[in-house]
């Protein structure tokens, strides 16, 4: 299982903070992640995801799509951080 | 770096007591530089007149784990520029109102060009480094009646500008 | 530049006075950067092991008159160059023991930049501008028992590199 | 009469902090009112005014040793400030 967290105004736009997905052995990037998350929950999930803006982090690492992800791992997406 | 205290949390913090708490018990502090950040009632493209633009409190939000690690390496890269002492990042989260404090950056060292410049570095590192999302609240302060922030080109360009003149000491 | 304080004084201050000071009644502020420069315990050409060279008070002179004409000229060349809400300098005079403070420079702002930049200025031409002497006493604290610091180089080249870089708003 | 003030290193060198002069007509310069100084007073003033480090300021204004003064002028003499 992976711990997936959303924040921010994706967090809004879902409607969700954070799941847990079981990944299947071909789906080891964030990118296949991401594929997965939109195939299992739609066009929310697509729109936001599919942002060239959204942001990914690997266990609270910054990351990019092209990281590999396996189950146990954290991954986060949120847009541009604003704090301060 | 002799300290490095961060603190991510929902109450207001005092200056004075930061500032005391890195003094104490040192006699080699020269130079302490601060840098408080408060909620401003206008936002960056608005005037008084634009309804829309007035900014009634702000929500941070954070990513618990990480934001403290984001910190504690911007502090330790500034650490690996300059000589410093002491270090406090506190960021405050949740609702913030109008004229309140949401973050503070003390910063020790012998002398003043490392206390300024590792506060301003640290600054701007937060501001495009450190996992914190910003929503500004035009009404009446409830959560879901404003606007997420976006991240301002200046903030990436004062970040860039650090990478540019670094210089190992 | 909305308010200015420039206050020569023997008596202690406190940060979060000044800063309560500055925010009191603003909506408008978003940034607050301050300096606090405190005496060291040891002087810059000493290590803890060479006697002569540890501090145990400073004796700080004035030219009345003067000297706030200077702190005042220097926080109206940096609000030409900033967007400055509210000034505050704070210099101490008289005796200071080790760890006690010295100067206080506060500069709120809307935005950090002009904060900071005016902060590290004003300290930068005091140091160079403003008619203030300092005795370093490395004895028992006798006015008479110390030497009067030279001035640094590296202060006038900090001094100097505002002048080139000079960018008026 | 000009009040002359002398300060830190200085002060302590003459130990005097002011004293008050009355200006003959031929001296109408910092120069001038130096050499008048060292006339009046000997050795020790000569080894202050004529350190090519000694500052002055007319009228509370930083000044240069060809600025002119006149009667009812402050003139102060010191070292290189340092403050802060």
């Amino acid at each position: 299982m992976v711990t997936v967290h959303y924040f921010a105004s994706i967090r809004e736009k879902l409607g969700l903070s954070s799941e847990q997905v079981e990944l299947p052995t071909q789906v080891d990037t964030v990118d296949a992640l991401a594929a997965l998350l939109i195939e299992q929950h739609g066009s929310a999930w697509e729109s936001v995801l599919k942002k060239s803006s959204v942001l990914v982090a690997v266990n609270q690492s910054v990351a990019s799509f092209t990281s590999s992800v396996t189950n146990e791992d954290e991954i986060a997406f949120f847009p541009p951080v604003t704090g301060g | 770096m002799r300290s490095l205290k961060i603190s991510i949390q929902q109450q207001d913090f005092s200056i004075d007591d930061e500032c005391a708490a890195m003094r104490a018990g040192h006699k080699d502090i020269g130079a302490l530089a601060t840098f408080t950040g408060l909620v401003r009632e206008l936002d960056d493209m608005g005037t008084a007149s634009s309804a829309r633009q007035s900014v009634s409190s702000l929500y941070l939000e954070h990513y618990p784990g990480m934001t403290e690690k984001n910190l504690q390496e911007i502090a330790e890269e500034a650490d690996q520029r300059w000589p410093l002492l002491d270090v406090v990042i506190i960021h405050r989260i949740g609702e913030l109102k109008v004229s309140e404090q949401i973050v503070f950056v003390g910063v020790s060292s012998m002398h003043r060009e490392a206390a300024f410049a590792a506060c301003a570095f640290i600054m701007d590192y937060l501001k495009t480094k450190a996992a914190f999302w910003k929503k500004s609240n035009s009404g009446e302060g409830k959560e879901n009646d404003g606007h997420w922030v976006e991240a301002k080109k200046s903030d990436t360009k004062a970040t860039e500008k650090w990478a540019e003149t670094k210089q190992k000491r």
